[in-house]
């Protein structure tokens, strides 16, 4: 049994420590390109935020802030924004996934291009794996009973 | 079957034992995993893609597909768990 | 839009299974027909894929641009392709079957399931097209995870024999990924193309017979190949009647494609059969799955259990042709891909039928069936007698050029094998089809005139059946024109 | 080449192969269905030591970031980003294994009350 916690420092502690940690992982995301990291280890570290908060209080205060259907939207958008970049790339006549083309859409030269479209790619896979981390997590936590957050 | 277990298990580890016997040094410089395919993307990161982090490039450019596979491993896995676990589904 | 036809077989499905989510998000209803339309483009983009290799040769596609060792690039030819259409094929129309039994199997769960489905077809397919191993571990894994759940959600005992699946599954992956790594470690490429202009040059290296084995062994896991079988007929027994048919058709095929590529186009036939006993080790164990496979099915009492251990000795005879080191045989292993996943498909979507009109499972529940679901039991006599090898059926086709195949190695112990085996078929089929024909009184209803006592599943589910059913007759009339317009060019140089 | 060179050259390929056989074993030997997954997990770590090592340089390399301002970058002074990235792949492929076997046994607890497989299998243990 997974029972609602009371503890006043554990929750005064999370609270303050949560914009941090969700800054970090959107600092490892976007600077992915000069230090090590990237989206699938950012998206980690933001579900990591959200998990931290499940634990600390319970599954309905983590639903509040992120409401299920948000959730499996955001699984499917992310994927959505990887398979759409390389989609755009078929589109303006190039491979699939050859980002040198999107200078033609971007204010950029091609070398460039294929930089932003890194970026661009590493946000997709940071909000499908932060989407999915929190959904996996909640669903095994409560054996996809979300509402009451206990465990048999 | 536990006896049978072992046996697989010694097999195996055997098998693994005996090609260590043919394999490059750890570290080696020159082997071939370090020498043909991976230096260009080393000394061409920075010209091709702009990305001085070369492990991203190689994830998201040079081999950018296997990770839109991995995306969709993990899409995957999110969708099986909603499926298997999800008592409620009439949201 | 033809020169993109590689990557978009892939993409479409898999864009279309988040589309899926995020529809059924709005509404639920329209999942079905989202699936049915997917596949559907899918199996014509296939087609027209196919188009293309005829005339022109190979197809090379460059994902991201890239030249070869440096990224991934598709490379499709006859085998691929080929493949690919029997994947996209079945997907399609077991789709279109899937709307009654998973409304009746899995009530409120359709968007998720039409989602992993879709995902399932992603991940057979991109096995099937591209030319990088380490793509093929990936896609892999997005087929095997998709065909873990869509097993779990079965019946009560489901999660036990998904869960052994996944372990045993686990198992192959990593083996697979551990080749993988083995030829990067000694060639420090991962592009077949490029690995097959290299490995001969390292043919007395350890590390590459080890690599060899390993592949082996991983891929034989995936392929359900006896003696490493065992998580297969639970699996499939007790997964949703449209899961087991389009696992049971296509999934162990894709593994067969692995292990053939891995032989053929990684490795050189050279290595594979002659620098390794490969064929002798392979020949054994297909003769004994073969085998085994039709005894067990024998003792068998559920109709789905039985065709599972069917199943594994048509695995046994898809390797055995790949493993003589002929032409004919392995022209006959290559036909009897396509046969097996029509003659497979038939059965477990007669099965599924069955199991959707009557709630039953057990052969003997099969009793006088033929009144009330006439052509549904017509399809499974069909497909029984291509099981059996009855000319002009399909069976009978790729069965003739395998054993043809035997003599022509001067095996012909392994011939006598695939006779024993068909004869076994025979014995059994000949039970089920005394069950339905034979036995069982005829029902009350009767007197009120034959047809009163019709009673068919619904269109959704008797059309794709009667499709398969034809389809194993109709391939066995074509089985000669298939055979010179794709599969003479698959088979590998060297033989 | 002396002994010692040998396995001072071999010794992270052997520690490799015995986490692997352990975590091998496990899988199939373990009748506890969590511990078959523990198994797991220390049968996939031993996969990324062996092909993280594969790409380690010796002399001097570091990781695999391009410094600014280096003309001709020289390819012996990073180590080998290709393993590291097939691994982040595979790392992903673990995590969703992990994942659907873990959903699996919380059906399989739910339905049996138990994780042994022993008793799983045992004829009516179903509730």
């Amino acid at each position: 049994m997974i029972k609602r916690n009371e503890d006043i420092i554990i929750q005064t502690v999370t609270r303050l420590l949560t914009p941090f940690v969700q800054l970090f992982a959107l600092y490892v995301i976007a600077h992915g390109h000069y230090s090590p990291g990237g989206g699938f280890q950012g998206g980690c570290i933001l579900a990591a935020s959200f998990i931290l908060m499940a634990v600390a209080n319970d599954v309905a205060f983590v639903k509040r802030r992120l409401p299920e259907r948000l959730t499996t939207a955001l699984i499917s958008a992310g994927v959505l924004i990887y398979a759409g970049i390389g989609l755009a790339c078929l589109m303006l006549g190039a491979n699939f996934l050859d980002y040198g083309i999107l200078h033609r859409v971007l204010p950029v030269d091609a070398v460039k291009a294929r930089a932003l479209a890194t970026l661009g790619v590493e946000i997709g896979v940071g909000i499908t794996v932060m989407a999915v981390m929190v959904s996996i997590f909640l669903n095994l936590l409560s054996a996809g009973r979300h509402e009451e957050g206990a465990v048999e | 079957m536990k006896l049978f277990a072992f046996l697989a298990v010694v097999l195996t580890g055997a098998a693994l034992i005996y090609s260590t016997f043919d394999m490059p040094d750890w570290g080696d410089t020159t082997s071939p995993a370090n020498a043909h395919v991976s230096p260009r993307y080393i000394e061409q990161t920075l010209n091709e893609t702009a990305t001085p982090n070369a492990v991203t490039s190689v994830l998201a450019d040079y081999r950018g597909f296997d990770t839109l596979g991995e995306t969709t491993v993990i899409f995957t896995a999110a969708i099986v768990c909603i499926m298997l676990l999800r008592t409620r589904t009439d949201d | 839009m033809t020169e993109h036809a590689p990557v978009l077989i892939i993409v479409i499905p898999l864009m279309a299974a988040c589309l899926n989510i995020l529809l059924g998000l709005w509404k639920k209803e329209l999942s079905y027909p989202w699936a049915v339309l997917v596949t559907a483009v899918v199996f014509g983009l296939s087609l027209l894929l196919m188009q293309t290799v005829l005339s022109g040769g190979t197809v090379h596609y460059r994902l991201g641009g890239w030249a070869p060792p440096w990224g991934i690039e598709y490379v499709i030819d006859h085998l691929n392709a080929f493949l690919a259409v029997i994947v996209s094929f079945i997907g399609c129309i077991v789709a279109v079957y899937s709307r009654r039994s998973i409304e009746k199997e899995l009530p409120g769960k359709q968007v998720y399931f039409y989602s992993i489905y879709l995902l399932l077809i992603t991940g057979l397919l991109g096995i099937t097209v591209t030319g990088d191993v380490f793509n093929i571990y990936v896609f892999l894994e997005i087929s095997s995870l998709a065909g873990y759940a869509l097993i779990a959600v079965g019946d009560d005992r489901a999660p036990m024999a998904s869960f052994n699946y996944v372990i045993m599954g686990t198992i192959g992956a990593c083996f697979y990924l551990l080749g993988v790594g083995y030829l990067y470690m000694v060639t420090g490429t991962l592009n077949m193309g490029d690995l097959s202009r290299i490995l001969p040059g390292l043919s007395h290296s350890r590390v590459v017979y080890t690599a060899f084995a390993f592949f082996m062994v991983g891929t034989a896991i995936k392929m359900a190949f006896f003696p490493l079988h065992i998580w297969l007929p639970a699996a499939y027994t007790h997964a949703p009647s449209a899961v087991s048919a389009i696992a049971a058709s296509t999934m162990t095929k894709v593994g067969a494609y692995v292990m053939i590529r891995i032989m053929y186009t990684v490795f050189k036939p050279a290595f594979s059969l002659e620098v390794i006993p490969m064929s002798a080790i392979l020949g054994w164990a297909s003769a004994a799955a073969m085998i085994a496979g039709s005894v067990l099915a024998l003792g068998q009492k559920d109709l789905k259990r039985m065709f599972s251990f069917m199943l594994v000795a048509e695995v046994g005879y898809i390797v055995m042709g790949v493993s003589r080191g002929n032409s004919t045989a392995f022209t006959g292993a290559v036909l009897h891909i396509l046969n097996d996943a029509f003659m497979m498909a038939c059965l477990f979507l007669v099965a599924g039928a069955v199991r959707y009109r009557k709630n039953a499972r057990n052969i003997t529940d099969l009793a006088g069936l033929h009144q009330e679901m006439p052509l549904t039991m017509l399809a499974l006599f069909a497909a029984a007698l291509s099981m059996v090898g009855v000319p002009p059926t399909a069976g009978f086709f790729s069965k003739w050029y395998l054993i043809l195949g035997t003599i022509k190695a001067g095996e012909w112990i392994f011939a006598a094998a695939f006779l024993l085996s068909s004869l076994l078929n025979a014995v059994m089929f000949y039970r089920v089809l005394e069950t339905v024909y034979y036995t069982g009184e005829p029902t009350p209803k009767r007197q009120g005139g034959s047809s009163a006592a019709v009673n068919e599943v619904p269109l959704t589910m008797l059309g794709p059946i009667l499709v398969m059913a034809v389809g194993v007759l109709v391939l066995g009339l074509f089985s000669g024109r298939i055979i010179d317009t794709v599969i003479r060019f698959t088979v590998p140089e060297g033989f | 080449m002396t002994n010692m060179e040998f396995i001072i050259g071999k010794y992270n390929y052997w520690i490799y192969i015995v986490l692997m056989m352990i975590g091998f074993y496990a899988m199939i030997a373990k009748r506890n269905l969590v511990k078959k997954i523990v198994g797991m997990n220390i049968f996939q770590t031993a996969i990324i030591l062996f092909f993280v090592s594969i790409g380690s340089k010796k002399g001097g390399a570091t990781i695999p970031i391009i410094r600014a301002g280096d003309e001709a970058v020289n390819a012996a002074q990073y180590i080998n980003p290709l393993p590291h990235v097939l691994m982040l792949t595979a790392i992903v492929v673990m995590v969703s294994t992990f994942g659907v076997a873990m959903a699996l046994i919380l059906m399989i607890y739910r339905k049996y009350r138990t994780l042994e497989e022993d008793e799983i299998l045992k004829p009516g243990a179903e509730t």
